[in-house]
């Protein structure tokens, strides 16, 4: 009954640079790439965060200062409790020859998969690209697993200066693309999504919706016009899934569900 | 043989989709239709203008059902009808607009605008247990408060058909019922949540659901429906709309037995996925064929002979 | 370290036998204390003549707890003191008696002649849901009824403590332990079944209780326990025996997190055998330690802060 | 969860004289003999039968007509639906060189005990009494199986004329009987009881009390001054568990929980 509620005292901190922290908690996890955790902090909220590595008996989130909430967790310390509930939601699946396509914190998730992807041996490349230096987390693990790592920052401060969809086309030339993985902020997906349709590369993208309740009922995280429920028919969604989601980079929904524009 | 006459309605099952669970957008109902099996989808209840309710932790499952304070949160009516319309374009079972108000004013408002929009059937929330700090008691609680929105709303639906949906609790649901069907309701949906419950995290020593309280659904609740409903069905001649705890078809029997002629489905969707409808649907007919029955108006009521 | 005070008693730990559990004979109280290792036990409600109560099926297990209407059957006070008596000489925990009466004289009555056998505590049973058809509502159902029973009972009381068993509905269960407070009762004991509820055999399609409804208890029921334990600590400064679900030490543990001093513990008899009393008494001793408290206090209502 | 309510049909009716029937149900139970079920007359009441005869797939209890309910079950017909729930209680244990002892309906229980003795081949020999021939159940199978099968009867009208308990030490010499099983009203065991004691061979007892829940939670059925639950901790007792039981053959109680002297 891994979807009730319990709580479990941070064990280590990890700060990827200003504003980027991952958690450690040791609970055993029976979770896979993609999959998410809704973490409670009592007295404040609980929020869906992607499983962003896994061990036998523990799991680390990895989140990015933004609101209220990833605020407030930047100021935790080793020992608070946080509930960790799930996981929940699908994973992806594994393919051979692919590209990892990482935005922002966006890149946690696809840190998992990284991972999972080299213990099967299945050979991929990542290009990975965040606002500033800070915001590129576990680039050493993406360069330790992938057979070429390609990294862009927005202000130049490290790799090259730019967005991940610049080079993209090139990239999946010359590397033999044949699958495409893909989690960041949803307008960078519809980049992607310009450019690798028409090459008829099959993709899976991870994607994010506000969430009342993570087990399927609330039906906040529902997409148009497929009804597909980001937290249990997603969050990784294929390209066919992707076909009949009509909202894709226009709206998303807020706590109370009214449509909002602004990705 | 499983389709069922509510009303002036036709429904292709005696399933509806519960308030509250998955009725926010028309493809989130529409999905529970074509995938799910429902006979009608109940909206997500609203009110005039949008909120966005308690904080999460707002639904909670626990060992025997869910604690859920989700706190009536809802985009307002303006996108609610919008909802509705399209939902009626795209899937042909009916559906029902569950709507509140904040006051009777509110209420009749509400009806007004929601009427435009055609749902096949107006469900009456007066009875969610999970917004009194701000609201102060349901007007569930209470007979007359009951019979005035009763009255009001039935005054603003012209044709459209109004299921007052009541609670466990209060001044009693047999009589609140009654009130209802003196003011002209033509239907009775019951049961809302039960309780309202608390859990505590007993590591950090609080009480888990941001809005401390939250009503019990599920599995836990299914003895407290039936008996609600074997009360309202002796109490009343209008229809009832049977809801709480079902997850399998034999606990929708139960409810048919005790007078229900639609069955209400919400926290099944947590344990038995977005078929459930289908599944019980099957299993009623199921049934019914074994015992030789030919429509469920055969066995409606029969646990009171 | 688990030895608690509760107003002037002793008890070895915080459990308590739930009243209508074990609780006829002295020798199955004595065995609960014993072999069981509960901190104290209550009796079955009694009243002043016997009563055979309903038929059965009267305790019906249900997938997530126990439905059941007994319809308070006991002996009688003449055999119920002696019962007392006879524990008094053969077990050293404290007794609690629960009585009842079908009129505000007969709970007089009974309290003057139960108070003879000295029992520990009296446990004012005003919350009964399944003696409708007899009795009809319960006096807990009423502020002013409740009122009343706590008066008359502590006039006849003597040194006796007194507590009030409050059930989860009525009028709300804060305002109902507010009134009983201000009218001298000692403690409140919360919370008795919760509903009641109905099971219908679908083979048969009639409800299986004899009485056809009863009164839920056991696990489903423990979210309504907690909170209402909650909103009593909050409203009443005397102690609560909580009461409602528990099955588990986490659950005692959340119990006493929102308020309440001693845990009633009744349905978790037939889950986890007569055993049960000492396994939560451990394991809320356990739960002190890991967090070095090194008594009940310190932990008593921590949820409110 | 087959202490929950479930009604079966009534596959099979066996008269076995006047007032007295077999009922069989099909559903699987797994039950030892001397445990009971609850047995369940929609709009009537409930009460405990000890399981006569098992097998794979169906049940058997055998009742006497006593009260108003047993006197109702004599009307039912194949095909009206009983509630069976259970087994609830304890079992015998299993001795060889047995003597089996039943008075009237208390046959019951020792019917599956006999045939659960002669499965594992340990020898027994039956002492079966009742007030008249109607009354003895299963006599075939107790002959069939028995090493021995002494019969009494109050009328005479079948075996010898009298109570069980005349021939009773000389059949244990006799026989050579290392263990004794008895069922039937209590009044027959307490003179058994007596005449056996002094002897010293360890004996079970398939006790009778009003019930409520089967469970083990309301306490009707509970024994001075040991306080045991013949739900629970028996029907069937030992001769150490019933050292402590003070109330043997002296009182019991109703439905109201008053103690009651008659028997
Ligand atoms: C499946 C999934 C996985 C996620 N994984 C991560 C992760 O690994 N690391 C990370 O930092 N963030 C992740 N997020 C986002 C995270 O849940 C928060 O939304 C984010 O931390 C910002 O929250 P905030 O309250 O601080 O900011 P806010 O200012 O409150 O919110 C910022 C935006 O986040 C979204 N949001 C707010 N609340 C929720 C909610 N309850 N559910 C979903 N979205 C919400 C809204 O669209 C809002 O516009 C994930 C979200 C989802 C749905
Ligand atoms: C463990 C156990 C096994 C039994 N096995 C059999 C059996 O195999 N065959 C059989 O014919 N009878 C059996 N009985 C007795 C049976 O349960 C009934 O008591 C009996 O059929 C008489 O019931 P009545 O209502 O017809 O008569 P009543 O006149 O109502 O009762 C006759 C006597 O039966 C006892 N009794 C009544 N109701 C109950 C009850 N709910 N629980 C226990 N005792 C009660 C009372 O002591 C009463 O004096 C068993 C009883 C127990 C406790
Ligand atoms: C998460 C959740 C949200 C709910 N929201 C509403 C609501 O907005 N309006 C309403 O009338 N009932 C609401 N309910 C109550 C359900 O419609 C239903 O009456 C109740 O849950 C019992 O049925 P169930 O056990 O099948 O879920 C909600 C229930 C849940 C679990
Ligand atoms: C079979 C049964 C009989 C009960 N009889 C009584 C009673 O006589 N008096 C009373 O105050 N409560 C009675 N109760 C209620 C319990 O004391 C308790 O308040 C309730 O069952 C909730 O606790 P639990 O979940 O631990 O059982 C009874 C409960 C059960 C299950
Ligand atoms: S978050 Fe509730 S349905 Fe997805
Ligand atoms: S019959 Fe209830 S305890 Fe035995």
């Amino acid at each position: 009954m891994s979807d009730l509620m319990r709580t479990y005292p941070i064990k280590k901190i990890v700060e990827h640079g200003p504003g980027v922290k991952s958690f450690y908690f040791e609970r055993m996890l029976d979770a896979r790439a993609g999959q998410f955790v809704n973490v409670w902090l009592p007295g404040m909220d609980e929020k869906p965060y992607s499983v962003s590595a896994l061990g036998e008996n523990w799991l680390e989130i990895s989140v990015k200062a933004y609101g209220p909430f990833s605020t407030a967790m930047m100021d935790l310390k080793v020992g608070d409790r946080l509930g960790v509930r799930g996981p929940f939601g699908k994973s992806f699946t594994y393919h051979d020859r692919a590209l990892l396509i990482g935005g922002g914190i966006g890149i946690a998730p696809l840190r998992l998969l990284a991972h999972e992807l080299s213990a099967k041996k299945l050979s991929f490349v990542s290009l990975l690209g965040a606002a500033t230096k800070h915001e590129l987390i576990f680039i050493e693990d993406f360069q330790k697993w992938s057979k070429n790592c390609y990294i862009t920052t927005d202000d130049g401060s490290q790799g090259k200066q730019g967005l991940v969809t610049e080079d993209l086309l090139s990239i999946i030339e010359k590397e033999k693309i044949e699958f495409i993985y893909a989690a960041g902020p949803e307008i960078m997906f519809v980049k992607v999504k310009e450019l690798i349709d028409p090459l008829d590369i099959p993709y899976e993208f991870c994607m994010e919706r506000y969430m009342k309740c993570g087990i399927g009922i609330c039906g906040q995280c529902v997409l148009d016009d497929s009804g597909v429920r980001v937290c249990v028919e997603g969050p990784v969604f294929n390209q066919d899934e992707l076909k009949e989601v009509t909202e894709l980079g226009m709206v998303h929904r807020d706590a109370s569900g009214r449509r909002v524009k602004k990705f | 043989m499983n389709s069922v006459r509510f009303l002036n309605l036709e429904l292709k099952n005696p399933t509806v989709l519960a308030s509250g669970i998955l009725g926010l957008t028309a493809s989130s109902m529409w999905r529970v239709v074509e995938v799910g099996g429902a006979g009608a989808v109940t909206t997500k209840s609203f009110n005039k203008d949008w909120r966005s309710g308690h904080k999460n932790p707002s639904i909670l499952p626990f060992r025997h059902g869910l604690l859920n304070a989700v706190g009536l949160s809802n985009p307002g009516i303006d996108e609610m009808v919008k909802e509705i319309g399209k939902f009626k374009q795209r899937a042909s079972a009916p559906i029902f607009a569950s709507i509140f108000g904040r006051t009777i004013d509110e209420f009749a408002e509400v009806t007004q605008r929601t009427v435009e929009a055609e749902p096949d059937l107006l469900e009456v929330n007066v009875s969610c247990p999970n917004v009194h700090s701000e609201f102060g008691q349901p007007f569930g609680d209470s007979l007359s408060d009951t019979a005035k929105v009763t009255e009001i709303v039935k005054k603003h639906a012209g044709s459209i058909p109004v299921s007052i949906k009541l609670g466990p609790h209060g001044p009693g649901i047999a009589r609140l019922a009654k009130v209802c069907e003196e003011n002209g309701a033509d239907a009775i949906t019951a049961i809302n949540t039960v309780g309202p419950g608390m859990l505590i995290d007993i590591d950090v020593r609080k009480p888990i659901l941001s809005n401390k309280t939250g009503g019990v659904s599920g599995p836990a609740i299914l003895p407290i429906a039936v008996k609600s409903v074997y009360e309202v069905y002796r109490q009343v001649k209008i229809p009832i709309i049977g809801t709480g705890g079902v997850t399998q078809p034999e606990d929708a029997v139960q409810l048919i037995l005790a007078g229900a002629s639609l069955i209400g489905i919400g926290t099944a969707v947590y344990y038995q996925g977005i078929k459930v409808f289908e599944k019980i649907a099957r299993g009623i007919e199921a049934y019914l064929q074994k015992y030789g029955f030919t429509s469920l108006d055969e066995i409606r009521g029969l646990a009171h002979e």
